[in-house]
């Protein structure tokens, strides 16, 4: 227990003293990767340990990201309308906006605003048993929705370019080198708070029940369970996780658009649990952090090839890792510890109820 | 003695199938009834019907003769107190034989209380307990999913016994096991009927008559008649119905 | 005792099989520890270095003084759904390093690009901005085509003090001390277009665009200019981007019966608005559709025989006639092949190059606020006629031509401004303008 | 009135053309539950087909038979587009029938890479196709006009439509099909090699992904990323139908067209997009088994 512990404290210290040998511009990516790491967290406990697919986590974390937007925006504003505004013909703030002009609604709506829209559609869908494949499908028509009407309503949001351009963060300039340290840190913190928070949720008796709704989820009913509270729950609770994410990008990207809460950066988002390993948080986090410095590579040095390669790591993990990097190593190590006992295979637990 | 479970009239229709016609069955307390007849006759149905699984069209399913339950979700029945064993094991594969039974105690179900529940001695006294009683308890670290067949259905049936159920519904308990494990299981049964009522679904007819006091038959989702065992034997309209069926009946 | 279930979480349970003996447990977590360790260690490195392997490290980065190469850095989407559009930009942008390299290079030293691709991801363009700046060093960048994706690097230009040349048309409003526009602004292409299509064609416009900020910005202004010149506007309809289907829209045109349609359609969805308008039994001849978003390359992905006709706005076109457009057309040819075409954004891209070569052998230095300094008033004889540097918004000066679409897929010029206008962004010199901004 | 029949027919043209893209959909998805992702790449391979016929045609046939070109293109497509997905049921999808969200994302690596490979080949801007002038022009109705080429497409579908339910219906082959998705095991134990309706049974699915991609070229544009225009509505189409019911995605795809159209006539193409998507989500909750669905129960 306790040298599991050890890896895991020197991990994140190893993250947090990242600004004494990474430089500014690779602080600046791994700053974002680990905003990724806290969405793969979350998105580790819907999928990986409840059996959720959602392919539309991108909505959160635009949302959230909005949300941070729309107060930075208005504090570079300087009290005058934004910019985009002006040009869209809007005279006056819009109503909506007025409370973001103060810091901690913004913050406070980055994480619950999030959390509530996926409570809202996951109580719908889950209360109605819509799961697998079918709740993915229509997670990804919710990001079609929001997608187009963040697009559309353009003298709200910005349209396609979103809202950029800013400048101060509570007064202070986000151009400022140490900021941005700072806000590296932040996030090394904040992932690693949420790390401790998911991994107490996952050894905890209902990180259990969840386990159990994975593997069968009426199978729960009939120990009188109610797998809907415990799915809206952990749903609502990662796109929560995905909105804090958003809002830590924004800070240290400084930037927000429609395109970032597509279909494909949602796809994206679970190929990097995929990647790591769909079971382990940290296989969630290293799975973000590996895929996104090996996008990084791969897209400087053969832009071209990247989308190959990233359709090639999907089939790859789907079809050779399904549990990822560290499932790989896991089973490796268990060959070598010689574990040969693997006969009869794990029935689901489903087979009759279903 | 007042029953504490009543179906009156239940009927269940699937796309204009009349898979249950009108059903009426009384359990008492600390009754073993077992439920017989051949493929088709609704007594799988019926068990779903009474935990929830599938929605009555018609008709009252009563619990202690006041609360309808035929419209309460699963959860929702298995909190009053009646739970219910499918006929192939259904257990929880991925997770260790001992967190099968944590998640089976008797405890608060909410979201609150089970994310802040802890083990107490007096839960780990009662899943050790069980454990025993089982047989399972050098395998209580495995995973579920590699135990073997029957260990799974001792499995299951202790994962129903730890929630201290007030009915047991039992689906083909003994279906794939061997002539021991048969034996063990009816007395386990028996054991259990000091405690609940328990009412099994059964075609080993040589294990029905072994362990049972009252038998009810279903045929084309009526119920036929009910009685003991030799009682049901004499019942010519079961021999007819059983005759051009024999081998579902074996 | 041993803990009723096992204290890593992320353990595949199955591998447990006849594993309940405490001595295994823990030396197995043991290892596992060690393998998190590993895997971090192999991460950190990775995520490190993987971004930077590639490329140079700022310590080999060549001072721009002692080397005999500058560099520049070319960065436009080869990826995504704007590489269909930006893969020509980069082709243009190289072939004009090549050109003045072999004329010797810039201050004696010879251009090096970095390219990197933008991957038609907005923040994928500000990382790259922000790595072409603090890690190549570059001493300028050529790059974008979305006006997300400028919107996206212009702060990182702004903090960073690096300069950005833009080649694409857009719809103004903007002037960033570290971004020069090449590409038209609304006044030197849209508003003249509006005023020729009043002239010539009719007064009543049907505006449709794809739902984004260029095309609803630009429809601002020209309801706005509409009202004053005298026509009259019957129908403003946006779409996705990437629709598809305009059966709807169309059967609105014809209801609303106009006589010119004013289209800021977005690429793919031209294909299918050109198509269907052409099944509706709507010809050229029954309504003039000008739009400002079709050169000579998206018309051979839509097809000739559904174009012809029709009208398109623009500051060069593969036709223009003069000499060094015969030259930059046949070398462009020469360097990707005889079926390859020019067109308006690729002449601005291979301008930009040029216009910031001469602004560096002005300043006599590659530092940005000295070439910002030098470029006001830098003069360019370029294939679509001369440019010249708008010192006061860092605009260009450029000529607008309206051409008419051929069965051959090339443009007749049937308009031209006759000289260069001047760049007005926020068209300020506009008295119908006021109020828009 | 014009404006009436227009939209009606608008309406029903909109249908059409989701119901030829979900078609093949309504199989590989509706019947074997497979969720292909790589669908709309195999409606991009299809548009690709019928330019490189066209091509050909222009290059090596002579000019008076080029209008015939695309009676070539349309079991070309379907040929193209029933190898690849042959191809992929073999190599990946079978590998992964017990993993419903597995072989989602596998199959959207796979698309990745078709998209890619198509870029390599016909370079990243679009490409054009002439349509047939035989398909020019239209029939005109009461003032309105019905373009030929949507009514080709209308009647395209239809030939679809009958041609897959004679299959199903009447070929020993197609009952074979029917067989293994009503009941895979028992239909194995009857001796029907499963593994070759599988495969035989994906290829169809993917042809009429081909012959959709055939039929868009007529009307849309011709690249690369063409299929990720379709697959989100093809697959909520399949969906608001029901499950394993063809005929339940006719209706689906019709009422999406009919209110699509509506809803766009009356407001405008962003907000109408959003109107359909959320009304189809909205109609789930209601009714997660879809409009018709051949499963008894809900969505398990």
């Amino acid at each position: 227990m306790d040298k599991k512990k050890l890896g895991y404290w020197l991990f994140f210290i190893a993250l947090f003293l990242g600004p004494l040998y990474l430089t500014e511009f690779r602080l600046a990516l791994m700053g974002k990767f680990l905003c990724f790491a806290i969405v793969a967290l979350g998105i580790c406990l819907i999928w990986g340990y409840t059996g959720i697919l959602s392919l539309g986590h991108g909505v959160y974390f635009g949302i959230g990201a909005y949300c941070t937007a729309m107060y930075l925006k208005l504090e570079s504003s300087n009290g005058q309308l934004p910019d985009f505004m002006e040009w869209s013909g809007v005279s006056a703030l819009p109503a909506f906006w007025i409370p973001f002009s103060n810091p901690v609604f913004a913050l406070a709506a980055s994480l619950i605003v999030p959390a509530l829209l996926a409570a809202m559609l996951g109580f719908l869908t889950f209360k109605n048993r819509i799961k697998g494949v079918y709740f993915s499908l229509i997670s990804q028509a919710v990001v079609v929705v929001f997608v187009t009407l963040f697009v559309a309503k353009q003298d709200w949001t910005g349209g396609t370019n979103g809202l950029t351009n800013f400048t101060t963060f509570l007064g202070f300039s986000l151009a400022s080198p140490l900021v941005q340290i700072a806000l590296y840190m932040l996030t090394v913190i904040i992932l690693g708070l949420s790390f401790t928070l998911a991994a107490r949720l996952t050894n905890s008796r209902a990180g259990r029940v969840l386990s159990a709704v994975r593997d069968g989820e009426n199978r729960v009913r009939f120990l009188g369970f109610n797998p809907t509270s415990y799915k809206v729950f952990v749903y609502s609770l990662s796109a929560a996780l995905a909105g804090l994410a958003g809002t830590l990008f924004v800070l240290q990207v400084g930037l927000i658009s429609p395109a970032m809460m597509g279909i494909i950066p949602s796809i994206e988002m679970v190929l990097w649990v995929a990647v790591g390993g769909r079971h382990s948080l940290i296989g969630a986090i290293l799975g973000a952090v590996i895929v996104n410095s090996a996008k990084s590579f791969f897209s400087e040095t053969y832009p071209d090839i990247w989308s190959i390669f990233l359709g090639l790591l999907f089939i790859i993990v789907v079809m050779f890792l399904p549990n990822g990097i560290v499932g790989a190593f896991e089973s490796w190590n268990e060959k070598r510890n010689k574990a040969k006992q693997k006969g009869g295979t794990a029935d689901a637990a489903d087979s009759v109820v279903s | 003695m007042q029953p504490i479970l009543s179906c009156r009239d239940v009927r269940v229709s699937f796309n204009g199938f009349q898979a249950l016609q009108g059903v009426d069955l009384e359990v008492k307390p600390q009754e073993v009834r077992f439920l017989i007849g051949p493929n088709g006759a609704g007594k799988t149905t019926l068990l779903d019907v009474i935990c929830g699984k599938t929605k009555a069209s018609d008709g009252d399913v009563l619990y202690r003769q006041v609360e309808n339950i035929r419209k309460l979700q699963e959860h929702e029945i298995v909190r009053l107190g009646i739970t219910r064993k499918f006929q192939a094991p259904s257990i929880f594969a991925n997770l260790t034989v001992w967190e099968n039974l944590e998640l089976s105690l008797k405890q608060e179900r909410g979201l609150w209380s089970v994310m802040r529940a802890k083990m107490t001695g007096e839960d780990k006294e009662k899943m050790e307990a069980m454990l025993s009683r089982i047989g399972l308890m050098d395998q209580r670290h495995q995973l579920a999913g590699m135990l073997a067949h029957g260990q799974k259905q001792w499995l299951e049936i202790g994962m129903q016994l730890m929630q201290d159920p007030e009915i047991l519904l039992l689906d083909e308990p003994i279906a794939g096991m061997s002539g021991t494990e048969r034996h063990k299981t009816g007395e386990l049964i028996h054991e259990i009927s000091t405690a609940c009522s328990v009412l099994i679904v059964e075609h080993d007819m040589e294990f029905v008559r072994n362990f049972s006091k009252q038998v009810t038959v279903m045929h084309e989702g009526k119920v036929l008649c009910e009685g003991t065992m030799s009682e049901i034997q004499q019942n010519e309209q079961v021999a007819e119905v059983y005759l051009g069926r024999r081998e579902s009946a074996c | 005792m041993i803990s009723p279930m096992p204290c890593s979480h992320y353990i595949i349970r199955k591998q447990y099989f006849l594993r309940g003996v405490c001595m295994t447990v823990m030396r197995k977590f043991w290892s596992k520890h060690t393998i998190i360790a590993a895997i971090s260690a192999a991460a950190l490195t990775l995520s490190g270095c993987a971004a930077s392997n590639a490329l140079n490290e700022e310590e080999d980065a060549p001072a721009a003084d002692t080397s005999d190469t500058v560099k520049v850095g070319v960065l436009h989407s080869l990826s995504g759904t704007m590489a269909i559009s930006e893969v020509s930009l980069r082709d243009a942008e190289l072939m004009a390093i090549e050109e003045i390299n072999a004329e010797g290079g810039v201050l004696g030293k010879q251009i090096e690009p970095v390219v990197e691709d933008g991957a038609s991801d907005w923040p994928t363009f500000a990382e790259k901005a922000k790595k072409l700046l603090q890690k190549d060093k570059v001493a300028t960048v050529f790059g974008g085509w979305t006006s997300a994706s400028r919107k996206a690097m212009l702060p990182v230009f702004e903090q960073n003090n690096g300069l950005l040349w833009y080649p694409v048309q857009y719809e103004g409003m903007e002037s960033s001390p570290n971004i020069f526009y090449t590409g038209a602004t609304t006044n030197q292409q849209i508003v003249p277009s509006v005023t020729w299509l009043l002239e010539n064609k009719g007064k009543s416009f049907f505006l449709i665009g794809s739902d984004y900020v260029f095309p609803r910005t630009a429809n601002k202004e020209i309801k706005a200019q509409l009202k004053a010149e005298g026509g009259t506007l019957v129908g403003e309809e946006y779409t996705p981007l990437g629709h598809t289907d305009y059966s709807t829209l169309i059967s609105k045109i014809k209801e609303e019966k106009p006589e010119v349609i004013y289209n800021t359609l977005n690429g793919d969805s031209n294909v299918a608005f050109f198509k269907q308008l052409k099944d509706a039994g709507i010809t050229a001849d029954d309504i003039t559709v000008l739009s400002v978003s079709i050169a000579e390359e998206e018309i051979r992905g839509i097809g000739t025989d559904i174009l012809t006709g029709h009208y398109a706005a623009w500051n060069y076109f593969q036709t223009t006639d003069t000499p060094e457009n015969e030259k930059f057309v046949a070398a462009y040819k020469e360097a990707y092949g005889d079926d390859r075409v020019t067109g308006d954004p690729i002449e601005a891209a291979y301008n930009a190059v040029y216009l910031w070569a001469a602004a560096v052998e002005k300043a006599e230095s590659f530092d940005v606020d000295a070439v910002k300094e030098a470029a006001g008033g830098i003069e360019f004889k370029a294939p679509g006629g001369t440019v010249t540097i708008d010192g006061d918004n860092q605009h260009t000066y450029k000529t607008v031509r309206v051409g008419e679409i051929q069965a051959d897929g090339q443009f007749k010029e049937v308009w031209n401004s006759g000289e260069p206008v001047k760049p007005d962004p926020y068209l300020e010199t506009y008295p119908w303008a006021e109020g828009l901004n | 009135m014009a404006v009436v029949i227009t939209q009606l027919f608008n309406g029903i043209s909109l249908g059409s053309i989701l119901l030829l893209i979900a078609l093949g959909l309504a199989i590989t998805f509706g019947l074997m539950n497979v969720i292909n992702m790589a669908h709309g790449e195999f409606i991009m391979a299809g548009a690709y087909t019928t330019y490189v016929v066209q091509q050909a045609f222009s290059h090596y046939i002579p000019a008076s038979l080029f209008n015939y070109y695309y009676v070539a293109a349309i079991p070309l497509s379907f040929l193209i587009g029933a190898l690849l997905g042959f191809v992929l049921e073999k190599t990946l999808i079978r590998f992964l029938y017990h993993r419903p969200l597995d072989s989602l994302l596998a199959t959207w690596g796979v698309s990745l890479i078709l998209q890619q490979v198509a870029r390599s080949i016909f370079g990243a801007p679009n490409v054009a196709v002439t349509a047939p002038t035989w398909l020019d022009g239209g029939l005109t109705i009461a003032g309105a006009v019905l373009p030929y080429k949507r009514l080709f497409i209308i009647a395209l579908v239809t030939i679809c439509m009958v041609s897959l339910y004679l299959y199903l219906d009447k070929t020993a082959a197609g009952r074979k099909m029917r067989a293994v998705t009503m009941n895979r095991s028992m239909a194995s134990s009857l001796g029907v090699s499963t593994k070759k309706v599988d495969a035989t049974a994906f290829a169809i699915g993917s042809g009429l992904a081909g012959i959709a991609g055939c039929a868009l070229t007529v009307l849309g544009p011709i690249g690369s990323t063409i299929g990720t225009y379709y697959i989100v509505d093809a697959f909520m189409i399949v969906i608001l139908g029901g499950i394993g019911s063809l005929i339940g995605t006719v209706f689906g795809a019709l009422s999406v067209g009919m209110l699509g159209t509506i809803a766009e006539f009356w407001s405008g193409a962003s907000m109408a997009k959003v109107i359909v998507f959320v009304a189809i989500i909205a109609f789930l909750q209601f009714k997660p088994a879809g409009l018709l669905s051949a499963r008894t129960r809900s969505l398990e």
